[in-house]
Order: structure tokens, then sequence, then C-alpha cells
């Protein structure tokens, strides 16, 4: 099929160095990469997506790069009115040949990695994830993490707390939440929280170790190395460029929605970035560990429920 | 922040006094066209200030939200649950209750209709898939403002205080519903079952307006119709504006204490219905649209008329629509609305004292 | 779960709690006044967050946080402003206008905050911290309460000061008079716009701190709607309270407790889910209500506009 | 009595120079011109009695002079000079103290809060100097107030005193009372007016507004007339000294009418008892509390065609009694019958259908719905019924029409049938109440009070009115303070005293002598014995 535009839409601005910064800056990128003209709307919030897809569609976007898991049930049911093909998150369930694609999009490899650079690293023997929310993506990061640290390191102990239901905004919330799990013995931050975890790297900067050390933070999805001030240990940095390309390459060879999209470590679509805080003997571990998942050595899967990312880490004594 | 005294400077006033004192018709449009105006004016110096230029933002409103037949289409859809929220304040206002709790109501009676509705489909015929969804939305909105109406009946506890509570703890009751209980074992991301396109309300002739518009209407109709020419409406009033008399006319203040609640809330769980059933068709975790709080002004700017209200709630619907695009294409973030609602509300409370001001005078 | 009662259980709680808890009690006693005086002022959450706001623009444009502090007690004030002259002055609804002012709050922080700091995200340098000498060394207590920013302690004081000003000197007599019968104020010789008019500003000015202390000491920075309903909250305890400023401390230490019990039972270990956790001080507040729900009388005028010798 | 009345008219008039001026002074309403041109001169060393008919024009005169409103036209003199009054505070300052008609304290503040009232917000109440102040008070004027009760719980005379107090603590020059008697018992009607002579003789000017002509005659030095806004008339000091009561009272009636009129004192209405019990009440009780006073074992019965009077001081259960036979208020105990049907339990409603019906005191808080029309309020009792709503659906026209019927046969003063009856004038609302309630097929009515407030025109139409429906063979219960009322209209009088009945008489026309029996039961005393001062 021709593809001459394509649109992507996220919920919030595409500035927030995080899911949808990534989001946008890949869109553009896989639109200059393959040629073709691109429309951002963003900023749609996470209510009705319906109309501004219509108008998308009206417009003359030949594919809609639904950004939010909270879009994919209009999604699917607007390509299916107009015709014109749309890709949603986290539906592996809902592809549809020529209409709908899915990419589900999973860090938990690069999470992985990152709880062993975690374990390797903290002074104080104990770690804390916090999250403001619990949506799928996140929670898969959660439990690699977990893991992650787990397998490095099984007398680490994790703390995980939910700032709040839908606490994405919420920067006092996660500053809040942040001291008090470096309060109850954490030095290393795994946080995930949209505006919140501006609160979270404000709660890590502020205070210190139960040991006196500094407390390092660990990001994910977007990179906020510019704003660091020296507490960054790293981050699971996404870079959807592969899957946006690859999808509209299939879409102009009319193979869109027949499979799933996914970024990996192999592709560097999900990566770890290297801060000066990072322990170099312990970086080269992990990058070790990261070429025997790429080389297939070593397989992780991902875990989507939010119950059992609390059961991996409840420390039960 | 100077509308105050750029509207109210004693030279216009006499300038507009003397005008409207020769011409009512002039005076109507003076007083409801000039502060909506002066909100324009306010909204687009704001524009200004942040580098946007205000003429093309208004005009991209009213191509996409008024003027195209797709936008016109999506502003009918948008106004259906918006709707329904306006019958709902109505009754509630004209008896004199504050159901500030419609957000929680919306939502659990949104919840209650996502849970059901696909689990019906194919069961039973369409249609009663449909009615079942609005009435138990309805049941279960009026159920929870029970305990605020029991406490104002009983107690005379403000309802102010337990409606907010109520709808923040119903807010969030409705999140744990769908991720602990009606949760979609299909799909990874907490939400409730899908109820497929084909078995939502349907659409009116071959445009995408969802019939919740005309369900809508009537139901706007129907409660100004009912509270203001009916007696079962002038019971309602009474008990609103003066308890004391209606005890003493003989009416139960209590059961219509709770009657006013039970129908207000009931139509705030119709309107989260409408949304599932027209268009949403499941729930999401921690959605939560907020149009409560944003319809209370529109309401009281209609002064509890159902036409009015019908007026304003299609214009803030265009609003809407029309403003998501061109936010898109001069990078203004959607929340401007916000401020274009409250500046327009501000502007014409002020109209609406200078009006009074000035019969006064004439007096 | 033998994590519970552990130091850093308790720690992380009272200190959850305190943090949390300041935003509130600031709100909700500049509530208070408000609705002592007979106005419900439901745009508390937009002054709030308008104090947030420019509480951070200030203390980054200043780099200071102290001015940072002052600005969001004039932000607060200035929607406090629009809420006087709009209601008490021209006596429009005191319920739409403030509903209309928080929404009208909600959308211009988020615009200017887009054009301002959205791509930069600027943040403060960790607040100040005041130990308190002696007390700060006691176990648990000391460093979760005596160890705190200084608006921690003003806030604390302000409890003190009103209660003091409420019972011993006319102020709480006049502002109740303003309230429950403000016709009688009036031809006593008080001056009922004038108290109604102070009122509303001192609401501001407390809700604009409590704002600035969420984006600056809270925060580190400013987020579109980081409020979060906090207003809203301190609106809830101004009318639990009956009154009394000691009230509104217990009740914000409530609600902050269980905001902070959500992460010590999880930082214990605990699975409770956090949703239901949340529920627990609404659930509480309606509690407290249906169990001493006749006693909680409002001024009866609150939520009235006065105009002199209109019937 | 018509000693004190000598004693209080010998008094030489201690008339000095005018304190106050009104100069053809106007005030206009929505619809109505409340003061038209008045000019009048308030002089120190005088009590000036203000009169006139419900909706004169007496309260907004008093508004004026309060700074509550401005006048339209005219302006006011403050000893001799041109002056302005623009706010409360400026009346105040000018020496100007005022007990307003409606009650203007705050309830849920204590006595000595209420005292204080005003004061600058950073002082602390300044108790000892009030405590100090209050001993000299009670020395000349015999007032003594609970200084640290709350104000809502005393009874409407002590906060009738705290209202005095407060403006003589005030040092004012000018002391402004509207309608200050209206809740008195007679006896503090007559302190009242003793203490208003040894103000005035203390230095003061006092204005005085009543309905009671024979107190405007027995307190005051000088008399005005206001009719419709204007002044019609006046009687100084010199003038009224050369009158009997009588001569004075004629005069007055006069000039407020316009035609000769002996109104309070009708003749007694003949009676049209019959045999037939219309309505048997059995040992009722009811259940009191800290506010209100329980009832305790009323027993009584109306005939057809009978007037039973229920006298009593206010406020000891009279208002519980009617509330009770209307079905407003729960029955603990015992039983009411209506022509033998029970209706013990029957809601508001119900009673009302089946004839019972109740006219309220308080016509404000709960007779009328301020905010609406007066139309909706003639039918605010008969929502829903027949010819007014058909199948629930209103039916305008009727109500309207209904409403105009009511307005021009009970002279109802208002621009017309959708005016909030809020902005009507007491006595006003009072007539479009009296309409409503005789409306219909009343069987029993129970009237509270119900020439309240009303001037003497009214009074005297509305007495008739009660007289017609007896003689029409209905069955009235009248509860009343005015033992003139009862006297005049009942058969027998029934008093109440703390929720009980004290004891019936006939009212045989034994004038004095029935006046006194009846005054002691009201004082709780038995018949037999004689009074204990
Ligand atoms: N319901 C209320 N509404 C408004 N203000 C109130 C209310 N209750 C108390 N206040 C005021 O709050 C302030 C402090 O009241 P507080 O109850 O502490 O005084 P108190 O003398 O200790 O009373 P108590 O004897 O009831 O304990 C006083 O100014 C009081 O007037
Ligand atoms: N604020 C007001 N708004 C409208 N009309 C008013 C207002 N105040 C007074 N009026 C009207 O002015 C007229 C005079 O009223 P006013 O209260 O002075 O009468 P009054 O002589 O005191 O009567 P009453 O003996 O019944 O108390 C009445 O017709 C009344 O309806
Ligand atoms: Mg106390
Ligand atoms: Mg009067």
């Amino acid at each position: 099929a021709d593809v001459d535009t394509i649109a992507v839409l996220t919920p919030e601005q595409g500035s927030d160095f995080g899911w949808n910064q990534q989001g946008v800056d890949a869109a553009r990128a896989a639109a200059e990469a393959t040629g073709v003209e691109i429309i951002v709307a963003e900023g749609l919030g996470y209510g009705d997506v319906r109309a501004p897809m219509r108008e998308l569609a009206a417009e003359g976007a030949d594919l809609m790069l639904a950004h939010a898991s909270g879009y994919n049930t209009a999604g699917p049911e607007i390509a299916e009115e107009t015709g014109v093909p749309v890709a949603i998150v986290d539906s592996p369930e809902a592809l549809k040949p020529g209409l709908v694609a899915d990419y589900t999009l999973s860090g938990h490899e690069g999470a992985w990695l990152a709880g062993r650079l975690a374990a390797k690293m903290t002074t104080t023997g104990t770690v804390g994830i916090v999250v403001s929310g619990e949506p799928p993506s996140w929670n898969s990061q959660s439990a690699g993490f977990a893991q992650g640290v787990q397998a490095e390191n099984p007398d680490v102990k994790i703390l995980y707390s939910v700032i709040g239901p839908a606490a994405y905004s919420d920067a006092a919330g996660g500053n809040r939440v942040t001291t008090s799990v470096i309060a109850a013995g954490a030095d290393i931050i795994f946080g995930q929280g949209n505006g919140s975890s501006f609160g979270m790297i404000q709660a890590v900067e502020s205070n210190k170790a139960t040991d006196g050390s500094d407390v390092l933070f660990i990001d994910v999805i977007g990179d906020k190395s510019s704003l660091d001030k020296g507490h960054f240990l790293t981050s699971v940095v996404w870079d959807m460029t592969p899957v946006y390309t690859a999808m509209i390459e299939d879409l102009k060879a009319d193979k869109f929605g027949t499979r799933s999209y996914a970024i990996s470590l192999a592709d560097d679509s999900v990566k770890l970035i290297k801060t000066p805080q990072v322990d170099e003997a312990a970086w080269a571990e992990v990058m070790a560990m990261r070429d025997q998942i790429v080389a297939g050595d070593l397989s992780l899967e991902p875990i989507f429920d939010a119950q059992a990312v609390r059961d991996l880490v409840t420390v039960s004594e | 922040m100077s509308m105050a005294d750029e509207i109210d400077t004693p030279d216009t006033t006499s300038v507009q006094a003397a005008v409207m004192r020769r011409r009512p018709a002039l005076r109507v449009a003076l007083l409801t066209l000039g502060p909506i105006l002066a909100a324009l004016v306010l909204s687009a110096a704001i524009l200004l200030l942040v580098g946007v230029d205000p003429l093309k933002y208004y005009s991209y409103v009213l191509q996409r939200g008024l003027f195209s037949g797709l936008g016109l289409q999506q502003t009918a859809t948008r106004m259906a649950p918006l709707l329904f929220l306006c019958a709902s304040l109505i009754i509630a206002f004209r008896a004199g209750i504050w159901n500030l709790g419609t957000d929680g109501q919306f939502l659990l009676g949104a919840v209650i209709a996502a849970a059901t509705a696909p689990l019906l489909v194919g069961v039973l015929p369409g249609w009663l898939v449909l009615l079942i969804g609005f009435v138990l939305a309805a049941l279960v909105g009026a159920l929870w403002s029970i305990l605020p109406a029991l406490l104002r009946a009983y107690h005379g506890v403000n309802e102010i205080i337990t409606t907010l509570m109520m709808s923040f703890l119903g807010v969030l009751f409705a999140s744990v519903l769908v991720k602990l209980v009606f949760l979609d074992p299909a799909t990874t991301v907490p939400q409730t079952r899908t109820l497929p396109v084909a078995d939502r309300l349907p659409r009116l002739f071959e445009t995408s307006i969802s019939s919740g518009l005309i369900w809508g209407l009537i139901a706007v109709i129907v409660v100004h119709l009912m509270m203001t020419r009916t007696a079962f409406g002038l019971r309602l009033r009474m008990v609103g504006a003066n308890p004391h008399a209606a005890a003493h006319a003989g009416l139960s203040v209590p059961l219509l204490t709770m009657a006013v609640f039970a129908l207000s809330a009931g139509f705030a769980g119709l309107a989260g219905a409408s949304e599932i059933l027209g268009v949403a068709g499941n729930v999401r975790a921690d959605w939560n649209p907020a149009y409560g709080l944003m319809v209370i002004p529109l309401v009281f700017l209609a002064r509890f008329h159902g036409i009015a209200s019908i007026v304003l709630v299609f214009f803030y619907s265009a609003l809407l629509i029309g403003s998501e695009s061109a936010a898109r294409r001069l990078g203004v973030p959607q929340d401007f609305t916000l401020v274009l609602v409250a500046s327009l509300l501000i502007c014409l409370g002020l109209g609406e004292y200078i009006d009074h001001r000035l019969r006064q005078k004439e007096q | 779960m033998d994590g519970l009662l552990t130091e850093a259980f308790l720690s992380s709680l009272l200190t959850g709690a305190i943090v949390a808890a300041i935003p509130m009690l600031l709100a909700g006693l500049g509530e208070q006044m408000s609705e002592k005086a007979g106005v419900l002022n439901i745009g508390i959450e937009g002054m709030m967050l308008m104090g947030a706001y420019l509480g951070f623009y200030v203390a980054f444009q200043f780099d200071s946080i102290w001015l940072g502090f002052l600005g969001g007690l004039v932000g607060g004030m200035l929607v406090a402003i629009l809420m006087a002259v709009l209601c008490v002055r021209l006596g429009l609804n005191q319920i739409v206008i403030g509903i209309g002012l928080t929404l009208g709050v909600e959308g211009l922080t988020a615009l200017l905050h887009h054009f301002q700091f959205s791509r930069t995200y600027p943040r403060l340098p960790a607040p100040v911290r005041a130990d308190i000498p002696v007390l700060s060394d006691i176990p648990v207590i000391g460093p979760s309460i005596f160890s705190r920013h200084p608006i921690v302690y003003f806030a604390l004081l302000s409890v003190v000061v009103l209660a003091y000003l409420y019972r011993r000197t006319n102020l709480g007599m006049t502002l109740r008079a303003a309230g429950e019968s403000p016709a009688a104020l009036d031809v006593a010789g008080g001056n009922v716009l004038g108290v109604r008019v102070f009122s509303v500003l001192f609401t501001g000015a407390m809700a604009g701190l409590g704002g600035a202390y969420l984006a600056n000491v809270g925060a580190g920075l400013f987020i579109p709607f980081m409020t979060g309903g906090a207003g809203f909250i301190g609106i809830v305890l101004a009318m639990l309270a009956r009154g009394r400023p000691l009230w509104v401390l217990i009740g914000a230490l409530i609600f902050g407790a269980a905001l902070s019990l959500t992460t010590a039972l999880q930082v214990a270990g605990s699975n409770i889910p956090t949703d239901v956790i949340q529920m627990l001080p609404f659930a509480a507040v309606m509690l407290v209500l249906v169990v001493f729900g006749r006693k909680a009388r409002l001024p009866a005028t609150l939520g009235n506009s006065y105009e002199r010798g209109a019937r | 009595m018509s000693g004190l009345a000598t004693q209080a008219t010998d008094l030489p008039p201690n008339t000095g120079a005018g304190i106050i001026g009104l100069s053809n002074v106007t005030k206009r309403f929505p619809g109505v011109i409340a003061v038209d041109d008045v000019s009048l001169t308030i002089h120190t060393g005088e009590v000036h009695v203000l009169l006139g008919e419900n909706g004169a024009g007496k309260s907004t005169l008093v508004g004026m002079l309060a700074g509550l409103q401005e006048p339209d036209e005219g302006f006011l003199t403050l000893a001799g000079s041109r002056a302005r009054l623009t706010s409360p505070v400026a009346s105040l300052d000018a020496g100007i103290s005022t007990v307003f008609q409606h009650s203007m304290l705050v309830p849920t503040l204590t006595v000595l809060e209420n005292l204080i009232l005003g004061a600058p917000w950073y002082n602390r109440p300044h108790r000892e100097l009030i405590e100090e102040r209050m001993a000299t008070l009670q020395r000349e004027f015999a007032l003594s107030l609970p200084l640290d009760a709350l104000t809502g719980e005393l009874s409407l005379g002590q906060q009738q005193q705290i209202e005095i107090a407060r403006a003589l603590l005030r040092d004012s020059r000018v002391l402004i009372l509207d309608e200050a008697t209206s809740m008195l018992t007679p006896q503090g009607a007559e302190e009242l007016g003793a203490r208003m002579q040894k103000l005035v003789q203390s230095g003061l000017a006092v204005i005085f507004i009543t309905h009671k002509l024979s107190e405007a005659y027995r307190f005051g030095d000088r008399i005005s007339v206001l009719k419709q806004g204007r002044l019609a008339g006046q009687m100084g000091p010199d003038r009224l000294a050369t009158l009997s009561e009588e001569q004075a009272i004629d005069e007055i009636v006069q000039l407020m009418f316009g035609r000769d009129n002996s109104g309070g004192d009708a003749e007694r209405r003949r009676s049209s008892r019959t045999d037939e019990v219309l309505l048997d009440v059995v040992g009722l009780e009811t259940e009191g509390d800290a506010d209100v006073m329980g009832l305790h074992d009323i027993s009584l019965q109306v005939r057809a065609g009978e007037i039973l009077g229920i006298a009593g001081i206010d406020g000891n259960g009279q208002k519980q009694l009617a509330e009770a036979l209307a079905g407003q208020r729960p029955v603990a105990q015992g039983q009411v019958q209506l022509q033998n049907k029970t209706v013990t339990t029957a809601e508001v409603a119900e009673r009302r259908r089946v004839g019972l019906r109740y006219l309220t005191d308080d016509r404000l808080g709960e007779g009328s719905i301020g905010a609406f029309p007066i139309s909706d309020n003639t039918v605010l009792k008969d929502v829903g019924e027949p010819p007014f709503w058909v199948r629930g659906i209103e039916r305008r026209a009727q109500i309207t029409q209904h409403a105009r019927d009511l307005i021009r046969k009970f002279q109802v003063h208002t621009p017309n049938e959708t005016t909030p009856i809020g902005r009507l004038s007491g006595g006003n609302i009072q007539k479009v109440l009296l309409g409503r309630e005789l409306l219909g097929n009343a069987r029993v009515v129970v009237f509270n009070k119900p020439t309240y407030g009303l001037d003497l025109q009214n009074i005297e139409a509305s007495r008739k009115r009660i007289g017609e429906i007896a003689a029409a063979g209905k069955g009235v219960i009248l509860i009343s303070t005015d033992l003139d009322e009862l006297m005049a209209l009942a058969d027998r009088i029934m008093v109440m005293e703390g929720g009980r009945i004290r004891g019936t008489l006939d009212n045989d026309g034994g004038g004095e002598t029935l006046r006194l029996r009846i005054g002691r039961l009201m004082a709780g005393e038995d018949l037999d014995h004689k009074a204990s001062a």
C-alpha cells in the first residue's frame, strides 16, 4: 500500500523525558527513515481518543500509532470504521491483517540487567522500587528488576512501593514515598512514574542512605541524564524507532497486522545508559550478561501481572 | 486579572444603561454577548502571552468543532454523558441539594454497566442488554448516594462534604472493582470486558453520532418539565427552598430529600452507562474523565434551565472537540479549554451582576 | 509481617504522615477561617495550585526557596482576590465561582508550565532542614518531626496562634457572627464584607503556602495538577473541625498517616492493594459523619452572600 | 394600668432641640414607594411613637436612620446640619442605636459576645468593663442578663433585653425600638414603657414603633402616623396632654384609617356553638427537650360553631399543641379524634384532607417560601390537588386566577401575584396565609396568633372572618397572647402554663374579673390562692 503520512497519538506532551517523548521521537525518526510525513497529536489525555483518531484518518493518515495502553480499545474500532491501519500496544491478541498491529513493549530484559547492576552496587544491601501506578509494561520491568537483583544476590532486600492509584503526576507523593523507602534502608531506587518520577529524583538527591552514602536512581524508558546532578545510575531506555520503521515497511509491503512487534536488547531498542556513577567493573560484567541474553544463552519471561510482581518482592522472613 | 475593572468602569456602565433603557433586545444581546466577547478577549490575551496567535486558535476551534461535518458529529457524541449529568444536577440544584459527588456516581454506574453488558451479549436480545446496563447503572449510582442522602435527610448533615467524600471513595472503589473484580482475563491491561461495537447503542443514521445523544436530550427535557411543571417537581423545589415550610405543608421532607438524591445520583449513573454503552465499550482502571465538576458551572450558567443547559453543553462539547485539534496544530495543550471555560464563567457572572445592578438603578 | 513495628516502619510512617499532612493542614486552617466567616471557599484547590506554580516559579527565578514561599503566598492570594471580588463583593455563587476558579487555574498553570518548563524540567536544590536541638535526637520521633523544613514548624505554630486568636481575641466571635448572622454583625457596627474579604485572602495565603510547600519542599518542581485534590481535603478537614484549629491538625495527620501507611505497609512487605488502603481516610471521614453526623453543624449562612438590607 | 398611663403623660415633656431630622425623605423599592416625602423631627427628651398600618413604611424609615438604606430623595439632618448615614457604623457613630423588628443577635454567641459585637477583632473581650456597666444598668433599668449564656437558648423577652442593653451600653443619644413590645408579656411591655421614660429623662431621644394604640398613648410624648409611606399626621405633647386615652385613640385611628374605628375592642361575638363535638383530644402528651416544652395530659373538645380560645404566656406549649394537632409533631401518648375518626397518627396532609387546618405563627420560617411567587404560596398546601394540578401536571392559569382572587379578597398589597412573597411586609404575608387556610372544606381550624403583626384594620377584618368561620358551623381553636382578642371572640378560654392546661373558663363576658382570673392562671397560680409578689 501507499504510505505517505503517519500519525502518532500520545496522552501527554512529547517532552516528558519518558514514554511520550520516546514515542514521538521514535515516530519522527521512523518517518524520516522511511520518507513519510508525520502528524504528531500529543497531550490527548487518557479519555476517549476516538474523535482525534477520526480526524487524523480524515486528514489522510495512512497509519496511526496509538501510543498508550488506554487507546487499545478505541484503536481497533476506529481502524475498522475508517479503514486506516492502527498500531496499538499491549494487545498481542488484537492483530488484524491490514488493519491492526500490536507492539507489546517490555523492557524486562533491560530492567533485569539494571537489577543485577543495582545488586552489585548497593552498599546498604537494600534496593527500592517505586512506581506511580501499575500498568503492565511497568510491572514487567519491576519484575525484571527484582529478578535481576535476586539473581545477583538473593540477600539483597527489595522494597516495593506504589505511590497511589493514578498518582502519575503526584510529584510530591513520589518524593514522599521515595523518602520513606530510603529511610527504610534503600540506597538505589528503581523508579517508574511519569511526572511523579521528578519527585523521586528530588528525594534521591536530597536524602542520604541509612549508611550515609549517596542514593542513586535508575530511570526507565526515557533518558533524563541531561538533568542529572550526580545521582543517576542508569536508565533502561526504550527506542521504538525500529518497531515503527518495521511497521511502516510492513504496511508498504502489505504485511501489516500479521505480526506483533517488540523491542529487545539485540537491536539496542532496549539498552542501559552509562553514567559517571556506574562502577566500571560492574558495568563490564552486566554488559557481558547482555551479550548472553542477546545470544540466547539466557532467556527471561516477562511478568505483567501486578500481583505477581508483589509476590516477587514481598519479603517474607 | 482585571476583568472586573474592564467591564465595570462607571463610563461603560452608564453608556450601556442609556442604550439599554431604549432597546431591551439590544440589552439582552449586550449582556450575553458582551461577557462572551470579554472572555474570548481575556483568553486571547493569555494565548498571546505564551506566543500563540489567538485568531488562528479560535478559527481552528470553530472549524473543527462546529463547521465540519466530522467535527459536528464528534461534538454531538461527546454531548451525551454531559447531558445526563445536566439532568442529574438540574434535579439536585433546583431541589437545593449540592450533589458534588457525580464523579463517583458516574464512574460506578459506568463500571457496573461495563461489567454486566458484555456478559449478557448473546444471552439476551441486544436492546435488553442495553436496558439492563442502564437500569443497573442508575441503581448503583443511586445506591452510592444513599449515605449522604440518609445523613442529610435524617441528621441534617451538609451534603457538600458527604457527597465529595463519597465521590473520592467511589472513584477509588471503581478502580478497585476494575482491578480486582471485573477484570477482563483476556488482556494484560487492567480493564473490564469490552462490549462489541455492534452491541452498543445504535448510531444515528449514517453518522458516528451515538444515539445516547437522543436519550440525553430526552433526559434533560423530561427533568426540566418535571421540575417546573409538575406537582412532584414543585414538592422537590419546596423542600429545597424552605424545608420547614414543606413540612408545615404536609410533605415528608426526609423522603423527598431521599428522592432527590436517588434521582440525581441515578442520572449520574446513567451518564456513566451512556458513555460506556454508547462510546467506550469498557472501563479501564484509573479512568476518570471528571465530567461532573465541569458540568456544574454549565448548569449554573444556564440557571438550572433545561434548554439553556443543552445549548451550553453543545457549545462546550464543540469547544472540547475543536480544541483537541487546535491543540495539535498550534501546540497549545488541551488544558487551555479550562482557561476558556473559567473566563466565560467569570465574565458571564460579572455580566449577570451588572444586569442586576442596572435593573435596580432603573427602578 | 514482623517488620511492622520496626524502627524503619515507624519512622517512615511518621515522616510520611508529617510530610503529607502539612499542605493539607495549611489548606485546612485557611479554609477554616473562610468557613467561619460564611464563605465556602471551593476555589481553594485553585489557590493551592497557583501557589505551587508561582511558588516554584519565584523560587526558581530568584534561586531562593524563601522567596518562593512568598511567591506561593502571593499566588494563592491572587486567586483569592478574584474569589473575594466575585463572591463577597459582588455576591456571585460561591460554589460555582470556586469550581470555575479551580478549573481556570488548572488550565492556566498547565499552559504556562507547558511553555516554560516542560522541555527542561528544572528542579530546585534540596530544601534546608532545621534540626531542633535536643529534640531532633530522640529516636524515631526526633528525625521524623524535629528535623524538618522550617515551614513545617510554621504550620504547626499557626495552629497554636490561630487557636489563641480565636479564643482570646474578638476575632473568633467576629468571624462567627459574620458566618452565623451577618446582618447582626453589620448593624452592630462590624464590617461583614471586610471580615469576609480578609478571611478569603487569608485562605488564599495559607493555601498558596501549602501549594508552594508541595512544589518546593515536597517535589522540588512544578507539575501540572500536582495538588491532586489536597485543597478539597482541606475543605473537608475544615468542615469536620467545627471551628477548632487543633482538630484540623489532627485530621490532617490522620489523612497524612493513611497516605503514608500505604508506603509503610508496603515497605514492611505487606500486600494489601494500594487502592484499598487509600480508601481508608475517606471511609473514616464518612464513619465520623455517620456517628457524629448530628453535631456537624455548619455556620448558618455558609455559602450565601450578604447584601445589606436585601430581603 | 390606667394609673400608669396617667403617670406617664403627667411627666413634664423635657423637649429639647431636634436631634435628628428627616427632610422630604423618599425611599422606593421595586413596585412600591415605601416612604414618600416624609419630614419629621426627633427631639431629645421625648418618646416619639411611630404608628402606621402594615407596610406603611415604619421599618423602612428605621432602616434609613440605622444606616441600612439611604433615602432616594430628601436628606437627613443631625443636630441641625445635613448628614448622610451611609452605613450602620455611621449611624452608630452619630449616636443612634436601633433595636430592630427582627432579632439582630447571633444565636450561637454568648450574651457577652453579643453585647460587644462590632468591637475591633484584635481586642480582647473587656469583660470587667461590661460587668461594671451592666451593674449600673441593672440598678437604673432593672436589666439583668446572664453574660455567659448562649443567646439562642434564652427566651425572646430576654433576647430583647440584650438588644436594649446593647443599645444602652453604647452611650447613644437616640434609641430606636421597632415593634419592641410585640414579643413581650403585658407586664414586660409596661416595664419597657417605664424604662423609656427614664431614658428620655436622662436626655435621650427614643423612637418607639408599635401597633398597640394604648401603648402609644401611654408611653409616647409625641405620635406620628404614617400611611402608605406618607406622614398622615402628628400629635405633639401639648395636644396629647389635653386628650384622654380614648379620645387620643379615636384621633389616631382617624389618622391611620381615615374613618372612625374602635379596632381592638370589638364587641363580643355572639356564640354559634352547637352540641356536635368536632374535635376530641384525650390525654395528649408530647416529648420535650432542652429547647421545646413537652405537653402533658392535654384533653379538650371543640364543638361545631365554637371558638375555643387558648391563652398563655408565649412559650408555654401553645405552639406544640398546635403542631401536635396539625400532625407536625409526633404524639407520645393520647388520642386525637376528628368527627369521631381517630387521626392521632395521621400525616399532615391526611389531616388537612379531612378538614383539620393550621395557621402557623411563623409566617416566614414555615408558613411561606420567601423566594417563591405569591401565587405558588397560595397553593402550597394543595400541591398536586385539583383544580390546580391535574394528574400531577400543573394548571398555571388556575393557580394565577386563584392567587389574584385571594389578593383581592384579602386586600394584599403587592405589585402582582408573581412577586416573591418574601418581599411583602409582614402583615401582608399574614393575609396571604390566612386566605390560604380558609380555603376549601375546613372543619376545624387552629389559628396561632392570627393577628400578630397586623394593623388595626386587618385585625378587625381577620377577627370578623374567624367569627364567620365559627358561625358557619366549623370548630375553631384560637391561640393568642392577646386577652382582648380572646375575650372578644372565644366561647371558652383555656389557659396553658408549663405544657399543661391550668384551667378552662367560660367566656361569660365577665370583663375585668375574668381577665384577672385568666392572668392568674397564666402565671401558674391556682385560682383559689392570691398572687404572691
Ligand atoms: N462550630 C463552630 N463553628 C465555628 N467556630 C467554632 C465552633 N466551635 C468552636 N468554635 C470556635 O473555635 C474556637 C476554639 O473553640 P474551643 O472549643 O477550643 O473553645 P473552648 O472554650 O475550649 O470550648 P469548649 O468549652 O467547647 O471546649 C473558639 O473561638 C470558638 O468560638
Ligand atoms: N428590601 C426591600 N425590598 C423590597 N421591598 C421592600 C423592602 N423593604 C421594604 N419593602 C416594602 O416597603 C414597604 C414598607 O415596608 P416596611 O417594612 O417599612 O413596613 P412596616 O411599616 O414596617 O410594616 P409592618 O408593620 O408590617 O412591619 C412594604 O410594601 C414592603 O413590601
Ligand atoms: Mg475546649
Ligand atoms: Mg416593620
